[in-house]
Order: C-alpha cells, then structure tokens, then sequence
C-alpha cells in the first residue's frame, strides 16, 4: 500500500528507489529470541514503507541491550551511541544543528526511566523532533538483569527477587508532560508496531513509543510482567490502525464509514479502523489519560495503541524560530556580523 | 577586607604632600541597595579621565541584604591588579563599618554615612561623616526611591573630593541611564547634591587625587563574560546551551542580548542561532555534543560544579571525537565552595578530566582581549582538532570591568576542520572515520546529512576501529589511544603560545590567566625593593609546547604563580614535563579574592631569602 | 588474542622432555554457552592438585554470542600474571578459530571441535581435532542442552591430556553443582566422556603436564569482588547503594547474598543493613554521603563512567567532611571504553577528583587478601578521616578467581571515629564542628538525632568557620583549606603503607594493584636473563607517605608500572613529590588485559639498554 | 488547640515542654517578602505545635534561595544543604542511616523540577518517609531570575523574554508516582500551609507540598503566574482543612456532621470541614487527578488543599525491611558476624 509498484523482476522498491535492504544494519550480536530485534526489524520496515532517505537519519542511542540495535539497521544513516540516559540531550543537540535530520532514539527501560529519566521528562517538555523508542522489558538486559523502574511492583527476578516499588508509567508520563504523540505496543505485534511507526515518522515533534520487547534471557520466564507469554495473554490494542502516507491513496477498507481519520500535519493520516474497548479516539487527551489510569498495571490488561496525538503540537525548532537551513551549513559570511556592528559593539562599551 | 596593613603606596598621615593617580577606594555597601551603578559611575568617570582603573566587585552569594564592596584601582602606571590597600574608604554597611575601618591603613581617608554607628577615633585616618540621609531627603522625595539614589550622593563627594571632574561624572551617568530620562535627571541631582556638599563642607581634601591624563586611548570598558559573547559570536558559534551557574551566567546572557539583533535574519526573522537554557549541566553538555557531531559550531558555559556534573561527558567528547567549546569561568570550590569568590581551581580537573586516559586542549585568557579572541578561536580549534576545548577564564575576569584595546573584526572563514562533503566523500578512497591519514593524528569526518550515501558511520563510546566499526581488540583499542595522544599532543602549534618577558634572569616565574595583572606589578616590586630581576612566562593554553619546558630549564628555578590551594598549574607542568617539576616552586593564592601583587612579592622575596643565591 | 609471539617457558616442537606444572591453557568459547562453569572446573581441580593457579576470563561486553577467551596458568613457583603464550588451546568457537591458531606459538596443542573449519597445516603446532559434537550426542539426549554440556567434553580432553586426576575434576563439578543434582550427572558423564575419548584416541599426549604438589596449602579460590563484599559485611557497613555496571555490580551482588544470611535479625527477621539499587550513580553516591553523614558505615560501588557521574558528590564530601567508601573496579575507558576488559584508568581522575582543590585517600588492593583486608578498613577510615575514601581495584581483581589464604576475623571494636555523643557533648567546651583540637585536622563530629540539644549544626558545601556557620570570609575559607590540606596529608600513618622488596640495587620498580603479579615475575625474569637486580616498591595507598619519596631517592631511577596509558601514577608522585619526578620512567601497558610479566621485563630490558649504567 | 496551656506567665509551651524560640533558625538572609520566609516562620509554627523534638529532626536541602531556608529555622536541629537537585538522595540516605529521624527537605522549583525531577521521580517512587517542600516561584532566586521547570507556558520574565514551555505539574506527577500525600499551598495563605504542613508531619512516607511562593525580586510582576496577586486572585482552595494530632480532641466545629474526618495511621487525624468545589475527599485518586488535569494551567484556577492522601502507603524503610534500631548506633557486636560465619564463608570458597 505505501510502496511504489514493484520493478519487473526487480526486488521492491519504496518511493525513493530503495529496497529493503538499503534500510538493513550489521547484524545483531542480541541473544537470540530478543524482543530489541524485532523492533529492529520493524523499524527497517517503516523506513522503506515510508521512503526516508537513510543519509537524512540519525540514529541516537545511550548504553544497553536496546542502545545497541541502533547499528543493526538503517546501516546508511549515522548512529550515535551516547553515554548511559542521556541520548536525549544528545538528539537535541543534533536536531538543533540540523533540522533537516530525521532523528530516531531508541533507549531501554533502566536508560529512559532510570538513570535517564531527568532526560526523558525535559526532552517532552521540549517537544524535539524526534521518533523515540524505548524497548521496554523491566531490567536492565545488558548488566544481566536487575530490575529497571517500569518493572511492576510484586514481579520477580528469575532468582526470585521482588520488585516491591512501584512502575513508572512512561505513557502517562508522556501525555502529562505535553508530549503528543504517545503510543504504546509490543514487539510480538509487528503489524500494530510498524503502523504506529509510521505514523511516528510523519509526526513533527516528539513521538514516544513506549514498547513491551521482551528480554529472553533475563526476564521471560513465569513470574515476570514482561515476558513473551504475559504480552500476549494480556494484550488489548484500544482500536486496529493503519498508516496512510500523503502520496497514497486509503484501501477501501479504511473509507466504509467505521474508521476514524486522523490526518497528520506533515502529510498522511492516521486511520482507526475497528475499535475494541470503546473507541479511543486519540485526540482525546482526557480519555488518554483515564484509559491509562484505569488499565495500567491492572492484572489483566495491557493496552497497546496510540493514546495521543496532538497534531497541531508546536516542536522545539519552531519554539526557537530556528532558520530554515540547518545551522550546521551556515559559514562565516551568514553567521558572522559585520566589522561595522563590531564596531558599534565596541562602541556601546566605550 | 579587614586584615589591616601598611599601606605601600599610601603615605603616613603625617606625609602631607598629595598623591596623584594613584589610589584604590573601596566601598561598602548592602548587597540589592543598587550601588552596583554608582561604583560604576566613578569607575567610568576616572576611565573617562584617561587614568587606568580597574574595578573589582566582591558581592556575596545572596540577592539582597548582606554585605558587599567594590574596589576602584585608579594607577597611572596601569598596574590593575587587586590592591590590598584602600586609600579613600566609603562606608555605607552598618553591618560591616567597624570591619572595613578597622582594616584600612594608616593615612586613608575614610567618608561614612553619618548615620552609622562606628568608632572614628583612630588617629591615623581622615575621617569624613557625611550626612547622607539628610541629603538623599532633599533630592529624592520619593522615599521607597531613597535607598537607591543615595549612592549616586557618595559619588558625587567622592568625585570632589578626589578631583573627579563632574561632566565626566555625568557623562557616565548619561550613558548608565541612556534609557531612563527621570532617572537619570534625579541620579545627577544626587551626583551634584554630594558635589555641592562636598565643596562646601569639607576643608582639607583628599590627599589622595587624580588628575586628567591620556593613557587610555581608543579603550573600552567591559567584563570578560560579555568579551567571549561577542568572540563567540564572530567565532560563529550557532549552537550555545547553559545552565545558569554564577558566574558564568553573565556569558550567555550576554550571547542572548548578541544574538537578539545579531543573529536573526533581517529577512524572515528567524533565527541563526539556537541558544538552550538546559534543565542541568548534564543536559547543557549532551546537548553540544549532540550538535558538535551534528556539525554545528558548538558551546556551553558553566563553572566548577558544572565541571563535576559534565565529566562523563567530556570523556565521550573526547574518545568519540565530538568538537564542542566549554567555557569554565571558575570560582571558589570545592564544592559550592564559594560561588561568588574568584579562583584558579579548575586547572588539573579539566586538563585530564573524566575517567580513562584523557588530556583536553585548555585555554587560559588573561585579559579581555583574549577573553575575545581566544572564545573566537576556540570554535575553530574545537573544529581542526575534533575535541572539546576547554577556555578557562574565573570569576574576576569574567564578571569585573575590564578596560581592553578594541576589539579586532577578522575576515578568515572560519576553520571548519576536516570534514568531508559528498563530493570529497565520492573522491575519497577507502575513507574510515578515525583513520589517521595526515600523520597528525586528526581523522576525517563527515556530517549527519551527506548525501551521496558514503559517508555514515556509527560514534559511539566504546572501543572502535578506524573504520568506526565496534570492536574489542586490545590493538585496536591502544592504536586509537596512541592516535588519540599523539592528536592532542601534536596540537600544540594551533593554540596561544605562551608570551615571554625578559631574558637570562636565573629566576622565571610563571603564570597564567587573570593571575598575569599582579604578576606584573610584582615584577616591578621586586626589581624596584629587592633589586631582583626576574623573567617571566605567561602559559597561555594546554598542552604546553616544547618552549615551555625549554623555557623552565633556562632558569634555576621557577616560580608558578596561581590562585589556588594547591598548585594545579605545578601539577600539571609536572605531569607534562617531569624532568622541570624539582625547579618548580609554588606561589599560591587562595582566599577567593583576586590575587594582588604584593602577595606574589612578598611570597617570592621571602623564598628567594631561602635560596642561596 | 592473537599476535604470536615466541613462547618463552615452553620449548619449541623438536624438544621432547615434558614441561611439568608450567602451563597455559587458553579456551576459546562463544560467549553465553555456558562455558564459564567447565573453565572454572578445570581451574579448580588443578587448584585442588596443589599447583598454583590462576584464570582470567576475558569476556565480550554481550549476553551471548560475541567471542569469548578464558586462559588457565598453572605454574610451580607461584607465578599468577597472565602470561601472553598459549601452551595449550581449545577452540570451540568458529568465529576465532583460525585467529586462536595463527595465535599460539610454536610447539602449543591445540585441541579443536573437529567441526570446526579452520587450516591445521601448521607443522609447529601439535594439532588434537576431537569429535566433540558426536561425543555430547552420545551422553547428552536432551538436543537443547548439549550446546552447554560440550564443554564439559573438553574439559575431560584436556584432564587427560595433561594428566589432571580425574577425581579431583569430578570433586570441583560436586562443587559447580551441589544443588543440582542432575545436572551433576550429566556433566560428570560429559567429562567422563572426554577423558575417554582422549585416552583411546590420543596417542601422543601433550609435553605440557601436570603433577600434585603442595603448594595451595589452606588457601581459597575466589575473586575480588566476592572479598571485598566480605570485607565490607565483617567492616560493619550498614548502608551500601549502587547502580548496575560491569565489573562492578558482582560486588553488591556478593553483598547481597551475605547479607541475607548475616544481616537478617534471627529474631526479629529484619534487616541490619540497607542495600539499595539507585537510579544511577549520582542517586548512589548522594545516599551514601546521605547515610554517612547520619551515622551509618556507607559505601557504593561502582566502574569509571560511575566515578564521572559522582564527580559533584566527592567534592562535597571532601568540603564538608562526610565519611563514606567508594569502591571503583576500574575497567578500561575513557567514555564507555572497553567495558569488560581491565585497567588501572582512574587512578589519577580519584585522587584530586572534583572541581577546586581536592585530595582523596585511596587504597589500591593487590590480592585477595588486601580486597578482603582494606574494604573492611576502608569503613574505619571513613569515619576516622571524616571522608570519602576511595579502593580502587580492577576488573582483573574484581572478577578473575584468585587464591588467597582464608580470610582473617578479627576482635576490634569498630573505629567510628572521632564522633560526640551527648554525654561527652555536655562536657565539651566550645565544641566547633570544623574545629581542629587534636593538631591533626580532624575535627569532631555529632551525630543528627543525638539528644541533649547541643550538638546540632548545618552540614553545607558551600564556605563555612569552625563553628559550621556560613560565611565567605576569606581567611575563614583559607584556614579551613588549610585544616583539610593537613588532615588528608597527616593521615598517611592511618593508611596501609608501601610494601619494599629487595634493597641496595640503584633501579628500582615501583607498582600497585594487580600490576604486582606481573612485576615480581618481571623482576626475576630480569634477575635470571638480564642480571638486572631491582629493588621494589608496591604502593598501597594515598597520599603516600615520606617513605615513599625517600624510596625513590635512594634509587638512580625508578620504573613505574602501571596499566594505563598516560602513566598515571607516575603523574601523581610527581604532583606529590616533585623532587623525584625526574628519577621515575613509565612502563606502561593499556590494551585491556591483565599486565604479564614480559610486557614489564622487556620495557625495564630496552630502558636499561639505552641507560649508561 | 495542639498545644498545651501556657505555663502562668511564661511564654507558651508544646507538649515536649518548648517554646517556640526554641524551633527558631538564624535570621533569614533572603529579600524582604520573599515567599520563602512565609513558609519557614510557617514550618516553626508546625514543628512547635505538633511537639517534636528539634533534635530528631533533620533539615535537608538542595541548592537556591529556598534551599538556604533551612538555617533559618530549628536552629536545634542537623541540617544539610546538599548540591543542587539531589537532595532526594541524601535525604534517603540519612533515612536509611537512622530512621527515627524526623526528616523535612526544603527544594526550589528548579531544584526540584528543573535538575532535580530526576532524583525527584525516584524519591517518590520509594516513599522515603521526608516531609518535602516545594517553594515553587517559578524561577531561579539565587541565580537573577531564569524560568524554571514550572514556570507557567506563557508567562513572561520582567525583562519580557516568555516563556514557551510547558509547565511540570508535580502534584499530577507526585500523585502518578506513588506518592501518598500529595498537596499544594500558597505562602500567603498561612492558615492552610500549617494545617497541611502538620498532617504531613503525622505522614510516614514522602509527604510532597507544592508550596506556591513567590519570588518578590524577580518574578512579582504583572505577566507572572507565580506572583503574590495572581496567587491571591486565582488561589481556589478546594478545601478547608484542620489537623488535629492524636493528643487533643477535636474542636466542636469539626463534629458537625460537615466535616470528613481522614484518620492517619500514625495517630491525629485531618478534617475537611468546608468543601468549596465539590466535596474531595483526598482519599480519592482518580478524583485528585481529574481535578488536577481540570484545573492546572487553567487561567482562572490555583487549586490548593491535600490532593491525595494515602493513609496506608509502606514507607521504603519498611520496604527494606530494616530493624527497629538506627542502623547508625549499631556496632561491631550487632554488625560483624561470627568467627564461625567467616570461616563458613571461607570454607564455601575452598
Ligand atoms: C553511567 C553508567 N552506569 C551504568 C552503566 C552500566 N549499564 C550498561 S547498560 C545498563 C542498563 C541497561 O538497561 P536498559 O536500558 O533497560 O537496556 P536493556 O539492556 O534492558 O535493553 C547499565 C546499568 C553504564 N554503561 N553507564
Ligand atoms: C550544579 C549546579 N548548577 C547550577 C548552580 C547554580 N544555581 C544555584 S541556585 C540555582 C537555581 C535555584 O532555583 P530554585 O531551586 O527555584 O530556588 P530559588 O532560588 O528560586 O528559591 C542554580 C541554577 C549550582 N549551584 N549548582
Ligand atoms: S540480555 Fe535480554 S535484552 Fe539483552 S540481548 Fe539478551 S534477551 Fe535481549
Ligand atoms: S531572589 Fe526571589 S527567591 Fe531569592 S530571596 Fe529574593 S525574593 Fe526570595
Ligand atoms: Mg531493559
Ligand atoms: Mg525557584
């Protein structure tokens, strides 16, 4: 649906003329089974689906399991692995240089609400475009598995230690923080991922997904809220939905009257197709947060969707009223004033 | 500000003939009272006179109310270094006026709210009360307004009593309240009202005098803080993040200002400049990283506990090749230390900081016009070296008005460094991102947004090979390191040599940043008191080059001179160059306030009187 | 891994006697598949034939996948380092396997998965292809587990093959496996299953052997990190904070296995100790300084990126005297670095860690026994000094199973330090929290919640007198730097002092922490090939005390080895003793693996060769 | 009514037997007027009534105009003013280290919200038992007046600069977490600080109280949210209330009927006599937030009163399991294990 027609014998290509595996990384060095890399492989398909050119990317990470798929996809873009929590400084920084740069941030749940969490929290109150994922699976993988601060309170380590404190909700975090895009999903659900994804990438500011990604070997065994078996016992998308880009047209599925369309100001449009508990029509902010409120952490609920989206949200380069052309391709002759206002500076202080 | 001395300068009481340019006044005053505009005004008008000053404000870490003094070095010999010695003493603090007149020395004149609870027997001083209270009622009428103009009354009695001439008062006025008419009409009033006051009521003047002279030509007046905005901003720093920190707020509040009419395109209004009030300094260095690998030209300002809170990511900056500029403006430390006290404390954590082998490029201003040009400079070394470059600047250069040569306009592009663009990019053979091509140990880059598809690679802050490929190979990982030394190491030719004076004396000192004004004098002090002649190195950045240590060997010995406890320029010499560290010998200052010669004479003539000579 | 290099205590192909207890055995594995437990069996069994023995497990930083080497050195007279040569290799990993061959010098067996593809054409090599993968088939039916019962298989290859007693391997699998009775089982037969095979396949065994001797006396197996948790739990620390980083967190984690025996109240069932994961290390060290400053024996343990983030923390325990203990397993950086590999990288970053004039105790363990011994002092220290007090071990130390002798209890009542309860507060005259009244610059604390109302005062870090009040007085700053200058510099007779070796000889080597297993290899290796008698200095602590300084002047020159760099402890004794700077020479030695001996023996060799003697 | 009767002609008296002179601090150094000083005169009001003992107490802070407060009140009593932002984690520690401690920490809103949300988020997740205050002025005092974290999207600086980020609300996020006792105030409304500030002190985990407190030197101005008149214009108490400890009996007015009386688990109990918006029962956390995304932001309301309340919340020193006695007097006998145990570890190592 968002990708050109096949060229005769050809693999696939996107509008841009890629295939697939223009948008591929080197290849995952995760354990075997690892939630991260299916979210990786999602990614690569949201990139081709919606042709961003891989040398307009960057790829920003801190330090983790998670942290570290950022080189197994979209090998043609430039990746930055930060130090541990504070990719979102780092992404700021890069988006201010050059707003031209498509940006995705993927970090963990020890590097976003742990250690990370001051970052996290000012980086939505900027609102700074960018596509950021947290691979969430309770523990900190890389460090071989202790608890992170979304665990939920009463689950257990493999050896049986408790986690009696409470989890942080990055969702209802998120939308009380302004952010407005705010998604939530599941590695084991692809379909849901990649369309929520691709909405991501047509949205202006910051758009936080927050993703159950299952850690195999620390954290999928009985016991755990955030195993392969917990998510999909306990999944309830809030409505079905499908990604239009703007150089598409919707499937006739999409126009019967029942779906929902939300149209993005970058161009596409969100379509909310079936609806499961009660239409939750993501410009709702208030019934956002109720849903959230209601459900997280229930014993037998896990909602996966896009909560909310505001799409008229204004991000951080608009804010600062940046100039058009990235910063970074500015030379002396635009950045540097001329003698004379030196010289009426110098006056000023004479 | 109380420890009582012999005034050097000053003569006894009983010496009656006047002193001419040569004086240092103090006042004191209560923090919030707005007397900052008032010391300004005298500053300005002996400024104006042509006479070299320098201006020192020690205020305390608190918004209004407690205790504050600011120090005016009127000297025709251009010595601006903090003196010891107060020779015309103003006293506006109930709070502190037993302190500060306790502290003067003998043979100061001392002019004090009459209103003030003090005792003024002390025989030694000239004692002038001045009914301040009385006179601010018959110029001011709106009384919340008082508390304010009163200062404007001392300076008008400062003024006559010195021989201050008025239109110069004036004029300094003018330019204060360029903005504000009434103001400026009710604050001349009190200017003349002291004037008036002064003329009339106090008989003997002052001994201690000044007079119209010619040595300040083209010069203006300004603080370091606001020299680096305006060096940065012709440096061309687009990217600039803070966390306001005293004293280094003042730098990028001045960029803000800068960038106001300076950066916004005439045409669409928009901005060419993004200035970040970060939620942290954590933050505020993320972000310039970011951006430096972005490509933008990249800075933050901050100070000592800032330093402390971006050390994790100094390290990144370092072992990833990020370029970004930091400024330190240090202060007291450690710790909180004290935030509005002046220090040299910063040098051996910056030179190597974070953990793992590091060594940063620092730059040490000592003046305003390197305050400038070496903030310019930073961004274009950051830039050719691929590194955080530290400038280190303090409280005292930082904050204090400073007079300074003009400010020079460079027409240069800006050095960019080696970055490669599509087309060099499509041309380059075998490119890898940390590939030591031109033997210097300076890889090539490329930036986030090439086209062409060559260019991307992955940073990261662990190990990597040259083609920016992870890796854990102990080879790979001590090759780098070895590049990365000999980068940093090699760079010595791109910084501020070092600025020598003098030649074939057996005793050097050294010094470095705002540390250079006392050392001047001192220099003169011991050539004039003790008959001994020194030479002198002033070190202008790290690493050092080789002429530093073939400059320290020339001399039997070397006195580095410093405001700190503990030597950290020592260290660090010694560190460089272990082979000079037994001829080093420390000169340490440490009490927060700017150094002043006489504690370098001093400390050198009574270590000198120890060393056979 | 991999530069071959010609192997010095083994003998090349055409020497046929057998080489007894003299040996290296190098296992290349995939990381994850379980091969830690039959490396650490061979280690044991060898351990328990009274060899002694050592293992270095140099693993990637991945949960499974990546390459990973674990090298077992065996040697009659005690020699522990790591050596560069490979007598003995197991490749069972397809990734490096030609790599792990090109590797080994001349005269090595190598065992290989027969599976495995890889050119065994090297006639100096004596090549052993076993058909692991068949023989797991045969004792292991469970598909899913045979990938971690292989290795079992080579271990059973390798004990005949170099004759370790098999009783002795089945002893060290009990151990692996007491509570696991199945999976005992299973292993045994694996290992059985390969000592077969070997014995009815292998006709010419290897020339590398080993027999029982009776060097190990009572002595123990177990890493650093494991000790120092030991240490802790008998030094009476009751709150311990951390955040999870390599090679850190094994040492919390030990902690918190012991205390759930040894801390938990048999009555009561409630804890004696509070151990809490932080969000990150500024949270870690914020509560230990917290829990220090109320009273508790407090520590946080932490790698290089932790010491960056704790940065603001130290200066502030520093400046306003709290006690607590910082433990950092030093792993190789800057940034992010190598994280599972090792160095001695921090050393000069936590000796003068924070902004302004700092100066913190460290303590650098060399053995298990100094993990043990200082961890537990380091508590007493704390409180003592009134400070943060840093142990710097290594990855090398933290993480590698070493012997040691059992560890020793000890009777003494806690030192707690100077502190005033409110029985000697009442009596106290004029008590001042930073007030020196023991001429040692250790003032008296109290404890919050101490009753009886006269022991309260303001903790801040920011300038403070005697009494603990606010000020930013100068001379008040001044004499309080002054105090802290004299209580860290005077502490040095608290502190575990340099341990001397040999006397006389005009070249001296001067080392610490792990760098002492290779150095006293070295030095016999210089001692025996070069006749080059060294004298020896192993530092245990800073500040060092005069002896040190005296040391190295009784010595033409001194070679100081260490595992970074930038020769950062070289750089530290010329802070602190600039006099003797000229006479040190670095050895250094920073690819991220344990320091052996050659590395140490050929650098002194070629300095030597270029110095007049 | 808390305290008891004055002795005949002395100077009054609480239940431990002192005066109020003696829950005094040092002379405040901040501006005349500050916000700040109305909250310290209001905490030795608090302390003294509800008679505890200065020298279990201890003050913690971080770094600000705010956070010097704490010298200037219960001079008997161990203070700590820390570094910027990370007061949370020492006040933990010193918790942990004596438990008996009656902890207050005194923070800014930049302190808190800006570089502290970090440690702020994490303190609240493990419910400390710390009576933490919030004097919220919008700005940073100490530093010459830059916005902070909650200064309001729109608000202006009196040299004109606006400020265009959205507000951190840390009741909404104070509730979201965890936390157990939750309120917010104004520093011109006495009456109901001391009330609040009472029942948070019969609190046993984080009592958090967003104090409204302005800044009368940099952000007093018209075009300030945070100003005493726009306090005052704005202040909608969503509540009256009294507290009343556990050593009186209430006072006639709280038995009418009207009043709902919330028991706190360390004896006292709070009444809610007078209900201006709707009757909020503090017990009611979906109420407290609905209220709060109602009302917070909106020009025309400044909601103060308890929000939330949690009677039964475990602090983390009962989380931790920790015995009865301060960790901090015990000695070797209690601390070091046995000769047996060591060589028990010893032989598990052979
Ligand atoms: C400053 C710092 N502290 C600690 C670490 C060690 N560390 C590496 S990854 C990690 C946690 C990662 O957890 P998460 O973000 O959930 O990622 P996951 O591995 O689970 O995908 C930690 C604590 C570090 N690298 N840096
Ligand atoms: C690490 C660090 N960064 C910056 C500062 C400078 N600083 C001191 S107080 C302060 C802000 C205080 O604001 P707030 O917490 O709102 O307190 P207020 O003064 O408004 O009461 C800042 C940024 C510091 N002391 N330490
Ligand atoms: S440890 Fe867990 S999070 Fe890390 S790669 Fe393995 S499965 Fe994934
Ligand atoms: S600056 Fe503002 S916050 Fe600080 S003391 Fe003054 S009024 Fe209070
Ligand atoms: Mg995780
Ligand atoms: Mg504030």
């Amino acid at each position: 649906m968002s990708t050109e027609a096949p060229a005769a014998g050809g693999p696939k290509t996107n509008r841009v003329g890629l295939t697939v595996a223009d948008y591929r990384g080197g290849p995952s060095t995760l354990c075997k089974g690892c939630g991260h890399d299916v979210i990786t492989n999602t990614i690569i398909s949201a990139f081709f689906e919606m042709g961003v050119e891989p040398h307009r990317v960057a790829k920003l990470s801190g330090i983790g399991c998670s942290s570290k798929t950022p080189a197994y996809f979209l090998n043609r873009a430039w990746g930055f692995n930060a130090v541990h929590g504070r990719m979102p400084s780092v992404a700021t920084g890069a988006m201010l240089a050059n707003r031209q740069l498509v940006a995705i941030g993927v970090s963990g749940d020890g590097d976003t609400a742990s250690i990370g969490i001051g970052q996290f929290v000012h980086l939505l109150r900027r609102n700074v475009p960018l596509l950021y994922i947290v691979e969430n699976n309770g523990v900190y993988g890389l460090t071989k598995g202790q608890f992170s601060a979304t665990a939920d309170e009463g689950s257990r380590l493999k050896n049986g230690t408790l986690n009696d404190l409470p989890a942080i909700d990055l969702c209802t975090m998120a939308i009380e923080l302004g952010c407005g895009f705010v998604a939530r999903s599941f590695s084991a659900d692809r379909k849901q991922l990649l369309e929520i994804l691709k909405a991501a990438l047509a949205y202006q500011g910051t758009a936080m997904i927050d993703v159950l990604s299952p850690c195999v070997t620390f954290n999928n065994h009985e016991g755990s809220t955030k195993s392969y078996d917990w998510g999909r016992d306990h999944e309830g998308p809030i409505h079905e939905l499908g990604f239009v880009p703007a150089w598409t047209t919707p499937p006739v599925e999409f126009k019967d009257g029942e779906a929902v369309e939300v149209p993005m100001p970058e161009g596409g449009s969100i379509f909310i197709q079936r609806v499961e508990q009660g239409r939750h029509d993501p410009r709702d902010k208030a019934a956002a947060l109720r849903l959230l409120q209601e459900h997280y952490q229930s014993a037998d609920s896990f909602l996966t969707g896009i909560f909310y989206l505001d799409p008229a949200s204004q991000s951080f380069v608009d804010r600062l009223e940046l100039t058009d052309d990235p910063l970074c391709g500015l030379g002396a002759g635009e950045l540097r004033p001329s003698r004379e206002a030196l010289e009426a500076i110098v006056e000023s202080l004479r | 500000m109380s420890e009582p001395t012999t005034a050097q300068e000053s003569a006894t009481a009983a010496h009656p003939e006047p002193i001419v340019n040569r004086l240092s006044i103090q006042v004191a005053t209560v923090n919030g009272s707005g007397s900052q505009t008032a010391n300004n005004t005298l500053l300005r008008a002996l400024f104006q006179m042509g006479i070299p000053v320098s201006g020192k404000n020690l205020f305390p870490s608190n918004i209004a109310g407690l205790p504050t003094w600011f120090t005016i070095r009127a000297n025709e010999q251009g010595y601006i270094a903090r003196r010891r010695e107060v020779d015309l003493l103003v006293c506006m603090n109930p709070q502190t006026v037993q302190d500060d007149i306790d502290g003067v020395p003998a043979g100061a004149t001392v002019i004090l709210d009459d209103s003030l609870k003090a005792d003024t027997s002390r025989a030694d001083l000239h004692f002038i009360p001045a009914p301040f209270q009385a006179l601010v009622r018959d110029v001011c009428p709106v009384t919340s307004l008082r508390r304010l103009v009163v200062n404007m009354i001392y300076v008008g009695v400062v003024a006559d009593l010195i021989g201050i001439e008025v239109p110069e008062v004036h004029a300094a006025l003018a330019k204060a309240f360029a903005a504000k008419p009434k103001a400026l009409e009710l604050n001349r009033a009190a200017v003349d009202a002291g004037v008036r006051w002064a003329r009339e009521n106090v008989k003997s003047k002052s001994r201690f005098r000044v007079a119209r002279m010619d040595a300040n030509g083209k010069k203006l007046l300004v603080d370091g803080n606001t020299a680096c905005a305006i060096g940065a901003l012709f440096g061309g720093v687009t990217v600039a993040t803070w966390y306001p920190i005293t004293p280094s707020s003042s730098l990028t509040e001045a960029l803000i200002d800068l960038a106001r009419t300076h950066r916004r395109d005439p045409e669409t209004g928009k901005m060419k400049i993004a200035i970040v009030q970060a939620e942290d300094e954590l933050a505020a260095i993320g972000m310039v990283v970011g951006a430096g690998w972005a490509g933008a030209r990249a800075m933050t300002a901050t100070s000592g506990p800032g330093i402390s809170l971006m050390s994790e990511f100094v390290g990144l900056a370092y072992y990833a090749e990020i370029p970004a500029v930091l400024f330190d403006i240090q202060r007291t430390g450690p710790s909180t230390g004290l935030p509005t006290r002046t220090m040299q404390g910063d040098v051996l954590f910056c030179a190597y900081n974070s953990h793992g082998d590091t060594k940063h490029p620092c730059l040490y201003p000592a003046n305003i016009e390197e305050a400038y040009d070496f903030a310019r400079r930073s961004l274009d070394l950051a830039e050719r070296l691929q590194t955080l470059v530290f400038v280190l600047s303090d409280l005292d250069l930082g904050m204090n008005l400073w007079m300074a040569e003009p400010f020079e306009w460079c027409a240069d592009e800006f050095d960019r460094g080696k970055v490669l663009d599509a087309e060099a990019l499509a041309k380059a053979k075998d490119w890898g991102r940390y590939k030591d091509v031109d033997g210097d140990g300076i890889p090539w880059r490329t930036l986030p947004g090439t086209p062409g598809g060559a260019g991307a690679y992955f940073t990261r802050g662990s190990g990597h090979d040259e083609y920016a490929r992870y890796t854990e190979s102990g080879e790979a990982y001590a090759r780098n390191m070895d590049r990365l030394k000999r980068k940093i190491d090699g760079c010595t030719g791109l910084l501020p040599g070092p600025v020598a004076e003098g030649d074939g004396a057996p005793v050097g000192i050294l010094a470095y940043g705002t540390s250079h004004h006392a050392v001047c004098e001192a220099r003169d002090q011991l050539r004039a008191e003790e008959g001994l002649t020194t030479d002198y190195l002033r070190v202008r950045s790290f690493p050092f080059g080789a002429e530093v240590k073939e400059w320290i060997l020339r001399h039997e010995r070397v006195y580095v001179v410093e405001q700190n406890r503990d030597g950290q320029m020592r260290a660090v010499l010694g560190i460089e160059f272990p082979e000079v560290a037994p001829r080093l010998r420390s000169v340490r200052h440490y009490d927060g306030l700017p150094l002043d010669a006489r504690s370098v004479s001093e400390a050198i003539q009574a270590a000198e009187k120890g060393t056979p000579r």
